[in-house]
């Protein structure tokens, strides 16, 4: 049974039509990548799916369950964790409070406000760890705002990543980074790739095509192709469109 | 009996109409300068209290009141200006931070009038005498005067804003200022407009309403929420929205007067306006924004 | 510059402790509680000016008992909360021994268990009946009149000489609201009317859809409002019933000139404590007492020729002679003798002087409330001329509180 | 901030009266202030409504002394739960509502509930306000009597001490690094597993109660409440407190709050226009550190 599960999602916003009869199953363990030009839909489909948007038709599926429309933080709860295209980190707070935060949120009684933000241990470790997963441990004290933008995107992996998800929606995890901060974060999320579901959208179709177990592309809000890396190397509509224009 | 009940509703819904034009003058220059620079102006209401001082010192020392209608605008253009560029500039955009910043101002507006004009509350007698019968009142000529300049003024405004270059630019910076620096607008001057305009926009206010209330130092303290509530209700940046709210509220409360205690009326009426910012939470004519 | 703000804030915090120690003993220290800025800003400043031209007077004539006086005085700012704080300042920080003033009645009940509690006399000029009755204590008196004296003192008049049906406008407010519940308890007692009661809220500018309520076939109109209210309101009852009669409560007119008032103010009645022009009340003691807080015969303060608030300014003048009296009568000498300074003031009568210039009177024993004449002042040719006198025994109601019953 | 209670501890003895008095007043409206960080410092909610929950713990307390007989713990035990309770319905409403829509929202029902005060004398005396006689406090057999200086100021200090304690357990406690991330992108913190609005409306809540508390003890020391007291003025000035001592902690609400004292008690006896001063310490401070005056000197 697949991990998660679309089901001919629509969004319009007023007149327009954001994605129509998208469908798209993830297996577990897979790292599915989604491509398309500009405005195809990608990171509406993504907020659909996170919750942040409510689908004007269709539904969702998550570990077999219906998530549509549930709020994002309940989605959270059922295994989904994302990152968003343009960094979204608390800027006040340091790296390592910020991972430690989300890791909280999967505690018992997160508001309890007898509980020590320092000397909960099992949390603190995890957030160590996940500080050295992404590679900034050294900096684990810096404030999110002075990290450079590739560590920040780094940031919003480990963030995601907190919550402990069973599907794990990255949004153009390398877009604006340096080439040299990119090769390090495609190394973890191949990396992160072997002990998750990932779905990943990413502008750079090389980068998908070279990781990606299985790829899907959409245009126009639609779904044209799906199949593996080969398979979509080789179709002619997805050639038009990128090589078209 | 029954006509007599109606005529007095329809006294109470146009006598609160006419009221929400001022209201409503007022109001559009704190959404103006909330919309374009981002400043919650809490002093806005001692803009138009210096409005009406002004045209008292102009009424004492040249006995005519008209004048104030040329002068204080220029007055508050050369007291606005420098404000903005001097003290503003650095908050604007951060609504929290202006807000403290024009509380400030306003503590230092209201105890400056109060050390040269002093504490007791003055009248300027009406510029127009005569009145005509209104349903059984003798109703104030000079009160339609106000409603009517307060139209034109509006009018003007909005038609300054769709129909002249400038106005596009000032709509321009309004919706995104980033975008409008980018096409070229030099928003530095554009924000110094806004903001002596829409200053200039209270004190006018605060010049017709002179001779119906009575000038005194604390006066912006009493339309200050009412703006704000008009602003926020009608849909912020929006200014048919902006008059209309005033309108709805004018009227609203003054029907309510009839039937209801002054307070109850009062009260009931920021009951209404809660319930329909519940309703409505971008207000009754503002589009969702983000 | 950090070390400097450092610096600066330590000495601040240095200076905040040490001030409160500098205590003399010497001088009979005076607090005073003055509204010098908020909403009665206009009365604050009048009252101050009159209250320091008594201390001056009596430390010019060798102070009391030969002691100089020393005032102190704080601002309110209009607020009850600012003048509780402030009353704990006089005593606390400037140790005074008796403490005069504020015109609200708000400030004067936030403060009346203050003064209970620091056993300092306190001697508010508001004119809240609640301060001669459930609300003061023993330490509290009213030197000026209060609003059911005023009522009473005025009813027989306004039947007798305005009109019988009556139409009450007040300020929606605790003060209006006793002027309200006073007047037509007292007017139809002597035999008049009150068709409607109108409340109008605080600081309403247009007041065309309240009045709009008066019945036609009332006759005159009570109204209790003043500063911004109060000509909103002629104004408007001008362009509503042009004909109809009028009468104010006490504090009315204030600092306004009835001459401006043009015809909208022409032949309104008002009652007052103390008549705005000299030739109301027109004594050799009046005279004196005019030139020395600087006021003219017209009511006008000498040399800058602005309207001055005259309304309660003669109590806030008479409780420092009240003082003076009792100090002399009583052997006080320090705080200790509080209770002695109380009992003298007790029933204490003061004859009509320089001391006393509005008119002779006493302070009732039972509710501690001064009973005095009464004026009505009718605006005729723009002027403000005495229509009636009315003596005390008119106004003064059987008290609601036996204060000496009460332990100190 | 311990150390600062230490010296209140020790000034306490030390202080003449009127500093005393002043230092009580202080230490009332410092539990206000930090209680109104706590909503928008730390959640970033610009509340003009605050002074609901000031009037509601001020009259809370007087009401069940007059009425209940209740003796002052209860009574303060009332009024903070009364605060807690009305927080709780009015953020229900108010605090899904974003930015400038909540601002006017929260500034409509502090106008609401100061029309209603004024109106009703019957029970809130209105404007002229309820004076109250304060019964002796029994604890373990001790009678203590607030109309004693020593024991009002200490009885104050406790409180302000165990609202700071519980405050800051609050802020350090996960629960408060919660509310921070809410605070700094509300968005992410959803994507987190947090329920934006039940963390917004827990900070709201605590912040009613502790306003409620504040209110509650100053009202004690007043002996006194006023409609007043539900006036726009005590939903901005906090505001302004916050930011002139530094948003986003609990001390630098405190220093804000003994500056604006400060200024009030002793400037105003030098020169009335005080507030001209203040108004441009107000346009310094910031112009110098958003943080406030705490940010400054901690030098960021």
């Amino acid at each position: 049974m697949a991990i998660l599960e679309v089901r001919e999602i629509t969004k319009n916003f007023g007149g327009l039509t954001a994605l129509k009869d998208v469908c798209l199953s993830v297996q577990e363990g897979e790292l599915r990548g989604i491509i398309g030009p500009n405005g195809a839909g990608k990171t509406t489909l993504f907020n659909v799916i996170s919750g942040d948007l409510k689908p004007t038709g269709g539904k969702v599926y998550l570990q077999g369950e219906d998530i549509t429309g549930l709020p994002p933080h309940k989605i959270c709860k059922k295994g989904l964790g994302r990152t968003f295209q343009l960094t979204m980190v608390f800027p006040e707070l340091t790296v390592y409070e910020s991972i430690w935060v989300g890791i909280n949120s999967r505690k018992e009684k997160p508001w309890d406000p007898f509980r020590s933000f320092e000397k909960d241990s099992d949390v603190s470790e995890r957030a160590e760890e996940l500080c050295r997963i992404v590679g900034l441990y050294e900096k684990r004290d810096e404030l999110a705002s002075n990290l450079s933008y590739g560590d920040q995107k780094a940031l919003e992996i480990a963030m995601a990543l907190s919550t402990d998800p069973a599907v794990l929606l990255l949004d153009e995890p390398t877009q604006g980074v340096s080439p040299k901060e990119a090769e390090g974060l495609i190394e973890l999320i191949v990396e992160l790739s072997k002990r998750m579901t990932i779905v990943l959208i990413e502008h750079s179709v090389d980068v998908v095509l070279r990781l990606c177990h299985k790829v899907t592309v959409l245009n126009e809000g639609r779904v044209i192709a799906e199949g593996s890396p080969e398979e979509i190397s080789r179709n002619k509509e997805v050639q038009r469109i990128y090589l078209g224009t | 009996m029954a006509s007599e009940v109606a005529s007095a509703l329809l006294f109470y819904l146009v006598n609160g109409l006419i009221w929400g034009l001022i209201i409503a003058l007022i109001a559009l220059g704190l959404s103006f300068i909330f919309g374009v620079m981002g400043i919650v102006n809490m002093a806005h209401g001692d803009l138009y209290m210096l409005g009406a001082v002004f045209a008292y010192w102009i009424f004492s020392a040249l006995g005519n009141f008209w004048l104030s209608l040329l002068i204080v605008p220029v007055a508050i253009g050369l007291l606005a200006a420098p404000t903005e560029r001097l003290i503003l500039r650095p908050f604007e955009g951060h609504p929290a931070v202006t807000m403290i910043a024009t509380a400030g101002l306003s503590f230092i507006l209201q105890q400056l009038v109060l050390m040269t004009y002093g504490g007791v509350p003055k009248e300027l007698p009406m510029p127009l005498q005569g009145s005509f019968d209104f349903l059984g009142v003798a109703y104030p000529l000079y009160r339609l005067f106000i409603a009517a300049l307060s139209l034109v003024i509006i009018a003007s405004v909005w038609l300054f804003l769709h129909r002249t270059d400038y106005g596009i630019l000032v709509r321009a910076s309004m919706q995104d200022k980033e975008i409008a620096s980018a096409m070229g607008i030099n928003v530095n001057t554009v924000l110094v407009f806004t903001f002596v305009l829409g200053c200039v926009l209270a004190a006018v206010g605060g010049v017709l309403a002179a001779p119906v209330t009575q000038v005194f130092y604390l006066m912006g303290n009493d339309v200050i929420l009412l703006c704000f509530i008009v602003v926020i209700i009608g849909g912020l940046g929006s200014l048919g929205g902006t008059l209309v709210a005033a309108l709805v509220l004018g009227g609203v409360e003054g029907l309510l007067a009839y039937f209801l205690s002054p307070t109850g009326a009062r009260a009931a009426v920021f009951a209404f306006m809660v319930g329909v910012l519940i309703l409505r939470p971008q207000g009754l004519f503002g589009t969702q924004r983000g | 510059m950090k070390r400097v703000i450092r610096g600066l804030l330590v000495v601040g915090l240095a200076v905040f402790m040490v001030s409160g120690w500098a205590i003399a003993k010497e001088p009979i220290k005076i607090g005073m509680l003055a509204d010098k800025t908020g909403g009665l800003a206009a009365y604050g400043y009048s009252h101050e000016k009159v209250l320091k031209a008594a201390v001056k007077k009596i430390n010019e004539e060798g102070g009391i008992v030969g002691r100089p006086v020393r005032l102190y005085v704080e601002d309110t700012e209009s607020k009850p909360s600012v003048g509780a704080l402030k009353f704990r300042k006089l005593v606390e920080t400037h140790g005074v021994d008796f403490v005069i003033d504020s015109n609200s009645s708000g400030i004067a009940i936030a403060c009346a268990p203050v003064a209970k509690e620091l056993k300092t006399p306190y001697f508010p000029s508001a004119g809240a009946t609640e301060i001669s009755g459930e609300k003061g204590n023993r330490y509290v008196f009213q030197p000026c009149t209060n609003v059911r004296e005023e009522c009473k003192g005025a009813a027989s008049f306004a039947v007798k000489n305005i009109a019988k049906k009556w139409v009450t406008v007040v300020v929606n407010y605790a003060w209006g609201w006793s002027n309200e519940k006073e007047f037509k308890k007292y007017v139809e007692q002597k035999g008049g009317k009150v068709l409607k009661s109108i409340r109008v809220p605080l600081g309403t500018s247009d007041w065309l859809p309240y009045l709009r309520k008066i019945p036609r076939e009332a006759e005159a109109v009570y109204f209790a409002n003043f500063g911004s209210d109060f000509l909103s309101f002629i104004r408007d009852l001008y362009a509503v019933r042009p004909d109809i009669k009028k009468l104010g409560a006490v504090y009315v007119l204030s600092a306004q000139d009835p001459a401006k008032l043009g015809p909208a103010g022409e032949g309104l009645y008002c009652i007052t404590s103390y008549p705005t022009r000299l030739e109301g009340l027109n004594t050799e003691y009046n005279r004196k007492y005019r030139s020395l807080i600087g006021v003219d015969p017209e009511g006008l303060e000498i040399g800058i020729g602005k309207r001055f608030v005259l309304a309660y300014d003669w109590a806030v003048w008479e409780s420092m002679f009240l003082i003076k009296a009792a100090i002399e009568r009583s052997g006080w000498r320090s705080r200790k003798d509080t209770s002695k300074v109380i009992e003298a003031l007790e029933g204490m009568k003061f004859k009509e002087s320089v001391e006393f210039p509005q008119g002779s009177g006493y302070i009732r024993a039972e509710d501690h409330l001064a009973i005095v004449d009464l004026y009505i002042e009718q605006i005729v040719g723009g002027k403000l001329k005495v229509a009636a006198r009315i003596p005390a025994a008119k106004g003064a109601y059987p008290p609601i509180v036996d204060r000496t019953k009460e332990s100190f | 901030m311990l150390f600062g209670f230490f010296i209140l501890t020790v000034l306490g003895v030390l202080m003449p009266r009127g500093p005393r008095s002043l230092a009580m007043q202080t230490m009332a409206f410092c539990i206000f202030a930090m209680a109104y960080d706590l909503c928008f410092g730390y959640t970033n909610q610009c509340s003009l409504g605050h002074s609901v929950f000031f009037g509601v713990g001020a009259y809370g307390v007087v009401l069940s002394l007059l009425h209940l007989q209740s003796g002052i713990l209860l009574g303060l035990l009332i009024a903070f739960v009364a605060g807690m309770v009305v927080a709780f319905l009015m953020g229900s409403i108010c605090v899904r509502l974003t930015e400038a829509y909540f601002v006017i929202v929260t500034a409509l029902f502090s106008a609401i509930f100061h029309l209603l005060s004024l109106d009703m004398t019957w029970l809130t005396g209105g404007d002229d306000g309820l004076s109250v006689t304060l019964p002796d406090i029994s604890v373990g057999g001790v009678r203590l009597s607030l109309y004693d200086p020593m024991t009002n100021y200490y009885f104050i200090l406790v409180f302000f001490l165990a609202s700071y304690l519980l405050m800051r357990r609050i802020t350090e406690a996960p629960l408060g690094k919660v509310f921070i991330s809410i605070r700094e992108n509300e968005k992410r913190a959803a994507f987190l597993g947090y329920d934006p609005f039940r963390y917004k409306l827990a900070a709201f809540v605590l912040s009613g109660a502790f306003t409620a508390l504040a209110g509650s003890i100053y009202a004690l020391t007043l002996r006194y409440a006023t409609a007043d007291l539900f006036g726009l003025y005590w939903s901005i000035i906090p505001i302004v407190w916050c930011l002139i001592g530094g948003v986003g902690t609990l001390v630098g609400p405190c220093i804000g709050v003994a500056l604006m004292f400060f200024f009030q008690y002793y400037v105003s006896a030098w020169w009335t226009h005080y507030l001209i001063l203040f108004g441009v310490l107000i346009l310094v401070i910031l112009r110098t550190s958003r943080k406030g005056l705490l940010g400054y000197l901690l030098g960021r």
